[in-house]
């Protein structure tokens, strides 16, 4: 039996991590990533809840964040492909013509 | 015993491949690393005893999703990020100390007791891929109806918004270059 | 392993499960109805769109009445979820006329436009509509998703690409701290039913259980996000000024009820009223989200800029609300939100209808002398304009008048005091639209209206509702209590 | 029925913004004169059924309907009559219907006649709400319109731009009152449960210590509403750049009607004041000083309807010092008798202005009195009125305000008082003497178009001069048991009038020698003012050059050339325009324009963290999830 500590540390660093990719990067595909790597850091501390608690709600709840995962990404590709294809660039610090 | 000698080796694995997701240059090694991550967190669900997500971790994250994305960025041609210059340089100063503060606040905060949900009745551990199936068609029939639109919406989307350059019909758009000049903005 | 029924309906379950459904079909009929050439110039699309929003509308009308838990409390209907599906469903309709000739001079006419909004709209009831917060973030997405395609629907257009851009990869981040934090309430409680939340809370308060705190404030942030409350509102100014013009309407009253719809069926169902913990920092970020909204909005010449902010600042007083808690609290937010979408949609209504074709005008100064020429877009951008500031006698002030009231009920002489003063803070950037409209003459060439029949129709709802409110608010108020009230 | 007063002119507003297209120049004028006209008879008929009324019962209240209720807080659409608003209601309705008519001419050749009369018709009706409301929230509804209606007609030729500018000015300095107000009424509300009148003011004295914090904060806050809307110091810059708007829109809002809106607020909560002497005292010595202050800059202005402008916030001045010192009932009287006389030097100002062609500059005017005899008989009935003549109407009432004031023991006060008499006296008569005696200093395009006033215009003169005539006599002094229009209004402010039982206290012989004191003191202004503007204004200094040489005797004689050089033209003029010149353009709209920059610099730096960069956005969020967790560890 693993200590749900053990697997809630985990998954908060993995988060910070995220977060951090999220602060750092400037490729708007790198930031996507750091993002699914928060969700998955979600999607860990369910399973680990889950498995603590015995009840299967928190692995449905990933089952359905994986879902909506795939169409996110789905969605936020083709902005960055249109996005590509307008300014080639996928920089999100060359992008501000919207500010103030 | 095994089970936290395996958990920690992934955890071990999970971690570093996700800081290298962030660290590395090049986004095609980003994304590489990521399946890694992935996988390894495919193998905690494991190890929690939760096969099903494991399972589908595997083949909707790493299989699928992450196919995508090398997807695009083989597409776009991506190389190297160019990273360097103060402000760059700047903002990852922030952005680690931002990190790291989280952390410290999350682990500040946990040192306080705490309990995990209710007490877990005695029994086998769950977590068959049955018992999952028969709750999604049953308790959570509706979400997953609304998953449906959800991913409707997501195709639709992605055609609206990445279909060929070429315009439709008479309806077209604007070029990229004429559209920035027909707009007056204020705030220039 | 406990066995679990098979969801069973009764005949009113499907009245009033009648909006999802008749949304979900309306929706995909459009799409397969793609496959039926129309003719160039159809307004086949905005008209079905029309009609499926009337439907759903009237399906959740007939069973207003009704309280019924379905699929376990996946989806409740109740007078909250009443309220809001019907303010939804005329949210939609009013930015379906909106956009029925916006799309078409701006080159977005397409009827997945209109598959989007419909979409988007459902994600909204869905959100409102549903005591399991797995359910509320499904609906989240949905709407979200929608909303960010709608955002970018002009994708050879620079700033339309740009906003949707920003508004998706902080949209996501956003999702992630709410799903995290939705993570740790679920290891708190064990579950993610509301109720069963708040009947576990009733057996063991959790009260200084770091876990339980941490997730309800993920949790906030999360929708503080989508209702664009400082100081998570960063995305709002650029999002809306990039969208298209109908969208931005659509997205700045649905989007912001939606969120506060969502946290106030967490807050009053999970919770049992707000949490004392979160009293500060509501309190905390309603200050700073009025202030910071309407400064920031003084210096604005572009006017979807401006509303962003004055819809940032709408969000606060609101918050303000929700920091005077429980159903008074919650009637007020309700109230007030109702008000503010459709001053909003008026005001972001008559930004679609300047300029003609291609071309959209879209600074303060474009409306200048546009009083007199056009005195029926001056007249109603002037009532507009005064009811977002909040004076009578229009709606916005009896809004601001109720929120304040209940402020004061619930002893937060301060933060109304702020509330008072961002109010007057404001009428100032409202005033100069009005000044403009009145008072000057336009430099170079003066901006044409398009005017359109559905658009009209929409100005002309819009007007009259924000005019009526304002004189006899008394049947809104109750309805918003009434639906407080019968929170399932 | 009451309601059918404010509604009058509202429907007016409504039929001329449907059909006025198609009624033409006579029937737009037709329409707002009749509904405004209809709404005088209207309330004169209820005022006559509360008059038959026992004087216990004598508040009528009418709810239309209910706008919100939340458990025990109630905001209804309701209107109150009793002796108070009665007054009120004549005086705009009447005033404002005789307004409507002179308009009628006036603006005749006016591209946007129809505009006018809309935004008159809107005035009435917010002005009829203000004073007819029975709780604050209604109150508050036509106060914001008022000020929303004044504020479009400052800005009415917005092509000007001093007009556009002047309209901004009114509009911010109004705000800033407006917040006060606002605030008020909150704080009213959180403690005493209530907006409505009638149970406030029930509740008050058991929930309000006499002086308490509470009391004289909610007190001062609303006076700062009062100062904002009635023009008094700080707050009056407004009013004589408001000047901008046509001229019958000066006599309405800016003279006869709006601007007394903050006096009959203080009148109306009197109740409230009366437990916060420390609000009353402030209010005493802000009408004292503005009273004297701006009489001091209309000493030296030039433009004809200026000089006004600042005699009508002097009088203003008045009326809140009457308040401040607890006589109510003067401070009534005297806003009823100057709505009459300041109205009709406003339309008598008009009609010079239209007789010459739109000049408005003193200095080229004069000798106008055989030129236009209707205008001339008419201004000099008003000047007198104002200058505190007896028998006419304004002696009456600036009387009563002086000795209630000596009476209440503000010797200070008094003297202020008197001091604003002189200055009154001085300014009105230069006005007078300036336009309409000595030799004509005409344009000679002015000379040639120069005309007596259509009929329209002349006949609100004849009726407005023969009330600044009458209207003093409904109070003469000295009458055993308060006079006729202290009775009226006694049910009101019965029990709080301490005022009205001091003012008895004060011996016969001393009451004559206050009234005859100010008559005096009047008559030493107008007499300096005929000396100084009418006998050659050069005699001062050739004087002092022959006398240098002559006679000790003749010395004290020089001695008050001198004086009279040296105060009442130099020092006077000296000071005015100084102050004027400082005060007002420099340190007030210094304040105003400088609360502006400052909330644009903050703008201007919030602006700054909106980069347009997604990095720096989902910084700001992290930092205010950290921020939030950082809290939660405190606790």
């Amino acid at each position: 039996m693993i200590p749900i500590s053990w697997s809630l540390a985990l998954s908060a660093v993995l988060f910070v991590i995220g977060v951090i990719g999220v602060l750092v990067r400037r490729n708007a595909l790198v930031i996507f990533m750091s993002i699914e790597l928060m969700l998955n850091a979600a999607n860990l501390a369910f399973v680990a809840f889950s498995r603590d608690m015995q009840s299967l709600d928190g692995q449905v709840f990933v089952f359905f964040v994986m879902t909506v995962a795939a169409a996110e990404v789905a969605v936020g590709l083709a902005i960055i492909v249109n996005m590509f294809r307008l300014r080639e660039t996928v920089f999100v610090d060359e992008i501000n013509l919207l500010k103030g | 015993m095994i089970a936290p000698a395996l958990f920690a080796v992934f955890a071990a694995i999970a971690v570093v491949s996700a800081l290298s997701v962030i660290l590395q240059r090049n986004p095609v090694t980003s994304a590489l690393f990521l399946v890694v991550t992935f996988c390894s967190l495919a193998g905690i669900y494991l190890v929690l005893h939760a096969e099903f997500i494991g399972m589908v971790q595997v083949i909707v994250y790493a299989g699928a999703i992450m196919v995508l994305f090398l997807f695009v960025i083989m597409y776009l041609n991506l190389g190297r990020d160019i990273e360097t210059g103060l402000q760059i340089a700047l903002r990852r100063g922030v952005g680690w100390l931002m990190g790291f503060a989280l952390l410290a606040a999350g682990v500040a905060l946990f040192r306080h007791p705490w309990a995990a949900g209710p007490p877990a009745p005695p029994g086998p551990p769950v977590g068959n891929t049955q018992a999952i199936g028969l709750l999604l068609y049953s308790r959570y029939l509706f979400p997953f109806e609304v998953t449906s639109m959800l991913l409707l919406v997501a195709m639709v989307g992605v055609v609206v918004i990445a279909r060929g350059r070429r315009a439709p019909g008479p309806a077209a758009d604007l070029p990229p270059g004429a559209a920035t000049g027909a707009e007056p903005r204020g705030d220039a | 392993m406990t066995p679990v029924p098979a969801p069973q309906l009764i005949a009113l379950d499907w009245w009033a499960l009648g909006a999802v459904i008749a949304l979900s079909a309306g929706a995909m009929l459009l799409l397969l109805l793609e496959f039926v050439p129309a003719k160039p110039g159809s307004s086949r699309a905005a008209v079905l769109s029309l009609l499926t929003l009337a439907i759903s509308a009237a399906a959740v009308f007939v069973a207003r009445d009704a309280r019924r838990s379905i699929f376990d409390g996946m989806f409740v209907h109740d007078g909250f979820t009443v309220f809001f599906t019907l303010l939804f469903c005329a949210i939609g309709a009013v930015s379906v006329l909106l956009s029925w000739d916006y799309v078409r001079r701006t080159g977005i006419h397409h009827a997945e436009y209109y598959v989007l909004l419909l979409c988007a709209t459902l994600g909204m009831i869905v959100m409102a509509a549903s005591n399991d917060l797995i359910t509320i973030f499904v609906g989240l997405e949905l709407m979200s998703l929608g909303l960010y395609v709608l955002v970018g629907f002009r994708r050879a257009h620079l700033e339309s690409n740009e906003a949707a851009l920003k508004y998706f990869l902080l949209g996501a981040f956003a999702s992630g701290f709410l799903l995290y934090g939705i993570a740790l309430l679920y290891g708190a409680t064990g579950t993610t039913s509301l109720t069963r939340m708040a009947a576990f809370l009733s057996e063991s308060p959790l009260r200084g259980n770091p876990m339980f705190v941490a997730g309800g404030l993920l949790l906030l942030t999360g929708f503080a996000f989508k209702v664009a409350a400082v100081p998570f509102h960063m995305w709002t100014p650029d999002a809306y000024d990039g969208a298209p013009t109908s969208v931005t309407a659509f997205m700045s009253a649905g989007a912001k009820a939606a969120g506060f719809a969502a946290l106030l069926r967490v807050g009053l169902t999970a919770l049992g009223g707000m949490p004392a913990e979160w009293g500060p920092i509501l309190s905390a970020i309603a200050i700073l989200t009025m202030t910071v909204g309407n400064v920031t909005a003084l210096l604005q010449t572009n006017l979807k800029r401006m509303l962003a902010y004055s819809s940032i600042a709408h969000a606060g007083y609101i918050l303000v609300a929700l920091v005077a808690g429980g159903r008074d609290g919650a009637s007020a937010a309700l109230f007030y939100l109702a008000v503010y979408s459709f001053m909003n949609l008026g005001a972001f209504g008559i930004v679609t209808m300047l300029g003609r074709g291609r071309e959209e005008r879209v600074l303060v100064s474009d409306l200048a002398g546009l009083g007199f020429r056009q005195p029926l877009v001056g007249l109603a951008m002037t009532v507009f304009m005064i009811s977002l500031g909040g004076i009578p006698p229009t709606a916005g002030f009896m809004g601001k008048v109720y929120v304040f009231k209940v402020a004061l009920g619930a002893g937060l002489v301060p933060l109304v005091i702020i509330g008072v003063l961002n109010s007057v803070v404001s009428v100032f950037y409202y005033l100069r639209v009005t000044v403009a409209l009145y008072m000057q003459e336009p430099q170079g060439e003066p901006t044409e209206v398009s005017w359109a029949a559905p658009a009209v129709v929409a100005l002309l709802v819009t007007l009259a509702l924000t005019l009526w409110w304002g004189i006899q608010a008394h049947d809104l108020l109750l309805e918003a209590q009434r639906s407080v009230m019968g929170l399932l | 029925m009451l309601w059918l007063i404010p509604a009058l002119p509202l429907a007016a507003v409504l039929l001329n913004l449907l059909v006025g297209g198609r009624l033409g120049r006579k029937g737009v004028g037709w329409l707002a004169c009749g509904a405004v006209g209809l709404a005088f008879l209207v309330a004169l008929r209820a005022v006559l059924r509360l008059a038959a009324l026992p004087e216990a019962q004598r508040t009528v209240t009418d709810t239309v309907y209910t706008w919100m209720r939340v458990g025990d807080f109630s905001a209804d659409v309701s209107f109150l009559l009793d002796p108070l608003s009665a007054v009120m209601a004549l005086v705009v309705t009447g005033v404002g219907f005789l307004i409507h008519v002179y308009s009628t001419g006036y603006m005749a050749h006016d591209a946007s006649y129809r505009r006018f009369f809309l935004y008159l018709n809107l005035f009435m009706f917010a002005m009829l709400t203000l004073v007819m409301a029975d709780n604050f929230l209604l109150m508050f509804v036509g106060w914001e319109g008022v000020g929303l209606c004044s504020y479009l007609l400052i800005g009415f030729w917005y092509t000007r731009p001093s007009a556009a500018e002047a309209g901004k000015k009114a509009f911010i300095v109004n705000r800033i009152g407006d917040v006060g107000f606002i605030l008020g009424m909150l704080i009213l509300f959180a403690w005493g449960g209530s907006l409505n009148y009638a149970r406030l003011f029930a509740v008050a004295p058991h929930v309000f210590a006499v002086g308490s914090t509470v009391i004289t904060t909610a007190t001062l806050l609303l006076f700062l509403g009062a100062t904002g809307k009635s023009a008094q110091l700080p707050l009056y810059t407004w009013l004589p750049d408001a000047m901008e708007g046509p001229t019958p829109v000066s006599a309405l809002i800016h003279a006869a009607t709006m601007v007394t809106a903050g006096v009959y607020m203080v009148a109306r909560t009197h109740v409230l004041f009366q437990l916060a002497p420390v609000s009353l005292q402030t209010v005493a010595w802000i009408g004292a000083a503005t009273a004297v202050f701006a009489a001091s800059i209309g000493l030296a202005q030039n433009d004809i309807k200026r000089v006004l402008a600042y005699s009508t916030v002097s009088q203003l001045g008045y009326m809140f010092m009457a308040c401040g010192v607890g006589a109510f009932t003067a401070g009534i009287f005297h806003l009823m008798t100057h709505a009459f006389f300041k109205a009709l030097l406003f339309l008598g100002a008009g009609s010079v202005i239209h007789a010459l062609s739109d000049e408005q500059d003193l200095r080229r005017m004069g000798g106008l009195a055989p030129r236009l005899p209707w205008t001339h008989a008419t201004m000099l009935v008003a000047t007198l009125a104002i200058a505190g003549i007896p028998p006419f109407a304004g002696f009456f009432s600036k009387d009563e305000i002086l000795s209630s004031a000596f009476a209440s023991g503000n010797t200070a006060v008094w003297i202020l008082g008197l001091a604003g008499v002189v200055m009154t006296a001085f300014y009105m008569f230069r006005l007078y003497i300036l336009a309409f005696r000595g030799q004509p200093r005409l344009s000679h395009e002015a000379e040639h178009h120069l005309h007596e006033s259509p009929p329209s215009m002349i006949v609100p003169l004849a009726v407005l001069a023969a009330l600044s005539v009458l209207g003093g006599l409904v109070g003469p002094p000295m009458q055993e048991g308060g006079h006729a229009f202290a009775r009226w209004l006694a049910p009101v402010f019965a029990g709080g009038e301490h005022a009205a039982a001091a003012h008895h206290a004060v011996p016969m012989a001393v009451e004559w020698g206050l009234i005859a004191l100010s008559v005096v003191v009047a008559l030493a202004g107008i007499g300096l003012a005929f000396r100084v503007y009418l006998q050659d204004p050069g005699a001062a200094t050739r004087l002092r050059e022959r006398l240098s040489g002559l006679h000790r005797t003749l010395l004290h004689k020089y001695w008050v050339d001198e004086l009279y050089d040296a105060t009442a033209v130099r020092f006077v003029h000296g000071t005015a325009r100084s102050f004027w010149r400082f005060w007002d353009t420099k340190v007030v709209d210094g304040a105003v324009n400088g609360v502006g920059y400052v909330f644009e610099g903050f703008s201007a730096v919030l602006r700054l963290f909106q980069t347009g960069f997604v990095g720096t956005y989902a910084l700001f969020f992290t930092l205010g999830v950290a921020a939030l967790f950082l809290h939660l560890l405190r606790h």
